[in-house]
């Protein structure tokens, strides 16, 4: 059972497109994204439309790519809702 | 100076919204609901368009582009030099203002066949035309004094979202559509896109209502500029709406929805645009502007008052 | 003794749901349904309301809401006394009884246009009343004996409840609105408020068999003494009901929608509004009775019956 | 040889799938709109049928039956020995064309209202008869040869699926309510069932456009083979439709109707049943071939030609 | 990187105001909630209707906070279905 | 408070009843299911209709059910588009 790294980035849902691209130049074939709601530093996010929806998009890697998620996301840190943190796990297929 | 008992849904909105109710109405409902709007104006109109010498549009058409240019590059003036916001607020908000709301639009037609004001469905091509260039202009002013400046833009991304950015993509389509199809093949559809658009909007707004319930009750940290702003900037963009469509001897109702259109302020495609093109600006001032302030003033103060000014002027 | 075709839509679902077929209502459909449905009845009621000399809601208003309390009282009493129930489950399921299903509602108003027996759509101003006193009143059963008792309820909470829960808020708003639009408003709204409620009736009970089957196949858990009184409970409410409308000299249809009321039990309202007031009642019980046995009694037995004795007793 | 505007909604859809637009419609409005469309076909035939004497229908429904399995075994072998295919993926796909498209059934009872051709509400029988057959067949083929064969198929799970199927069931169910109601309890459903159907079916074929999109920009992953198959499919088993509803007698209208049922291909019922009993058929290749080419296909082609031809061949 | 705790709670959609109540008391800005369905020992919430929804309801915090939620929570656990738990993240913006 | 493993299964939206049968066969009573869509060696999921769709099923239990879970599973691993990992969670409640 190999471990890996989960990052898990929850944003505006208006970053996904821009997120993927940034996977895609990783070459990071896989990720999965949900729909989600909150609150953080940049106020309440409802969900009632989709201007105030997030998503949370993960991506499961190996721990240099992890880092390099982070670099490539960063940029969008200063000007968007965006969390992003990063656990452990081990793959079990 | 009547107002379209319609409008009261989207202030049952704002009360359920500001009294915490647990009335909840799903997003995919919103998106539902904004798609079909958009289709059943557009097949309206090209219903209308179908039955319509084509070249009599050009001239309105380049009039009124030229005309609404004046409303954002006015905006942007005043929000940057007299509220002193910084560039790309201050780009983001003419934006807004310089586009159009479809739901804004929909009551005034509602409101004129209320008032059995007779207008022009091929309208609805205006409504399309206007609401991008507003938007290019404002991600244009957000970059003027940047590092790189408008060379920066990328083009091709934005004229992507002129022409297929969802609201753009339903109208035209819906306009082709209807083109096509004519008052024939339209009347199958109209139980649906006709019969139902009444019904539609007011459930649209009362779910309207609760978004912009959050954008009105925050309407202190706006700062009072901008709340005055977005009362007064919609009147005196109506006015020169109207101004418009003397020039161009619009019938009086056809000048209503032009004054509308005009006065109306984006809060579909132009937030999602402004959001991604210029992600500096905030994006809780131009939507808390333009749906919290804006949109309900024109809903109750605006139309009527447009109506009754163009009626007292047309005649 | 007829019943609509419509509740077969119903029984379309408990099939699928029996039967663990793949067919699934999203959730939101069921939410953007009942949202619609209160609307819709409001509106209604609001229209009728405009044209009806309102003094004479004084009356019958408050002989309803105070002879509507003795089924709470009664069904409290039975259960905890005959059933030996916890006073928690008692005074949530008497809630349940006390409090009026919309659903049932509609399905009586559609089963009486069938038979072309008239009733007044002004009946919807007592739906709107009759949902929330006896949940208050349940909140208040279930304290009696806890340590605080009724004291120690959050009636801040209780009464924004009352007055902004969904349905309360949306079949005042609907009346109110519909008061203001009056028929020559109500026109426009009427394809999708009106011509379009019976479709939308019969999607809904489709939705509604398929939540209720998992309630109606668990019947064997909430023990013979509890389906017995979901039987008879709704039976007794009806004849109350009429007894009560005879006092108030309603027509045959309007004594209908009475004992219906009556009869029917809540499950939008009072479920959310225990599982929050009263967290140690089991939700399992209430709605198992509410939902799995007395909805689809009344729909079945209960409105056919209510219907041919009021035939019977008011000519 | 003309097609009815509404798959014009078909292709707005794919325009915005190809084109990257940001139009999304959520999977829920999917669900619950093929919901609707199911019930409403149903409910629509099951009407008809209750005029209709039901003896006439058996031995129509037995040679359907019968000569409908020359289609699934004919795209087997095709496949198989023509195409070199794997025997999952050539079984499969066999079920998909073996069975039948509740849209495309749906677009073609409206472009024969279109052309004004008469048909029987009652061929939605057959559409309900033929759904599943050639699944099962599609099932047997894939393990003809596999350790254990036929008989290692489980036979419950499947004729459970056959039976409760979402489609199956909402089609039967529809059909039973229809009989049971008649023209008179049909009347106040109609506004929905009936009147918004060809609006509810433009929308679906704007979200099927969207999912097609993705399909039909893949097609050349399909190969050659498999995109000629997917076109010259339809049209043989659309013949051989035509062929049988020449030895019933049909009508012109029904002689199309039944050509459409043989040439539409399934994506809905199928797709879900082959992922489950033949896992390791590629869904991506028999979803491909029915959604990305044979459906649009049949909305602009198949159809206009079906309808010509039996004019043609009928009169 | 700092390492904080992801605290997950799977509950009855009819607790989300009751939570979110307890966070704000806790002095707690950012938390993120989605919808899900599920079984457990209060039988099986469906999702079909809102009654039988659960949510998800996520907070990263520190490890003393984490504790505090836990605490503040506890008194939903006897009456309602509800499942918390916690684990590591590194947040990584 | 608990150590536990939450494996987290993301597949295919087809195969929850099938997986949700393995574990009562396994004898969980627990699990949560969630959707969400995503990219994999099967290619986009965009999830606009149910046959695109995937679901997230997670399943709180000790580290041998984690392996019981794993190896009951694995056989929908060729076919279908499917992801499983394991994390490390402690219970609060
Ligand atoms: N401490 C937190 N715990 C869980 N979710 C958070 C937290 N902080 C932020 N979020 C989520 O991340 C989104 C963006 O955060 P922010 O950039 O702080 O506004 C919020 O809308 C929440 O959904
Ligand atoms: N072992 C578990 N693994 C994953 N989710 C669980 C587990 N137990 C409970 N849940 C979730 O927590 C909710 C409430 O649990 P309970 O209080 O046990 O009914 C359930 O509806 C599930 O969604
Ligand atoms: N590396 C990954 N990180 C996150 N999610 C993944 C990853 N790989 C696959 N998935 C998810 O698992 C599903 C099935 O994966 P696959 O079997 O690789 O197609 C995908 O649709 C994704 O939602
Ligand atoms: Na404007
Ligand atoms: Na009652
Ligand atoms: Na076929």
């Amino acid at each position: 059972m190999k471990r890996f790294k989960l990052v898990t980035i929850i944003c505006e849902a208006v970053l996904e497109d821009m997120i993927v691209k940034e996977l895609d130049r990783l070459g990071i074939v896989g990720y999965t994204v949900s729909e989600c709601r909150g609150r953080g530093t940049h106020g309440v996010r409802t969900g009632n439309w989709r201007l105030s929806t997030n998503v949370r998009i993960e991506v499961m890697v190996d721990e240099a790519t992890s880092v390099a998620v982070r670099d490539a996301l960063m940029r969008f840190d200063d000007d968007y809702g965006l969390l992003m943190f990063r656990s452990e796990v081990e793959v079990l297929n | 100076m009547a107002f379209d008992p319609i409008v009261l849904f989207f202030l049952l909105g704002v009360i359920a919204g500001l009294a915490k109710s647990d009335l909840k109405i799903p997003a995919v409902v919103y998106e539902a609901l904004s798609i079909y709007l958009l289709l059943a104006i557009g097949l309206k109109g090209g219903v209308e368009l179908s039955k319509y010498p084509l070249a009599e549009l050009v001239i309105p058409s380049v009039t009124i582009l030229t005309t609404v240019m004046a409303i954002p590059v006015s905006a942007y003036l005043i929000l940057r030099y007299g509220g002193k916001m910084n560039p790309y607020d201050a780009a983001s908000i003419a934006a807004h203002y310089g586009s159009v709301s479809v739901v804004t639009y929909s009551v005034a037609t509602a409101s004129l066949a209320e008032q059995q004001v007779a207008y022009d469905d091929v309208m609805v091509v205006y409504l399309a035309l206007l609401e991008m260039p507003a938007i290019l202009l404002g991600v244009m002013l957000a970059r003027i004094g940047e590092a790189g400046g408008v060379r920066a833009i990328r083009w091709g991304t934005l004229t992507h979202e002129v022409f297929f950015g969802k609201s753009i993509l339903l109208l035209l389509g819906g306009l082709a559509i209807g083109l096509v199809a004519g008052e024939k093949g339209y009347a199958s559809l109209a139980p649906v896109f006709k019969e139902g658009f009444k019904g539609a909007l007011a459930f649209f707004l009362l779910e309207m209502g609760l978004v912009a319930s959050i954008r009105i009750a925050a309407f202190r940290t706006y700062g009072p500029f901008l709340v005055v702003f977005a009362m007064a900037m919609p009147v005196a963009a109506a006015v020169w709406g109207m101004v418009v469509a003397r020039w161009l001897d619009f019938s009086v109702g056809n000048t209503v929805l032009l004054a509308t259109l005009f006065a109306s302020a984006s809060y579909i495609a132009a937030p999602a645009a402004m959001r991604i093109a210029v992600p500096k600006a905030n994006p809780a001032l131009s939507i808390g502007a333009s749906l919290g302030v804006t949109f309900p003033f024109n809903l109750f103060v605006g139309i009527p008052f447009y109506s009754w000014l163009a009626q007292q002027w047309v005649r």
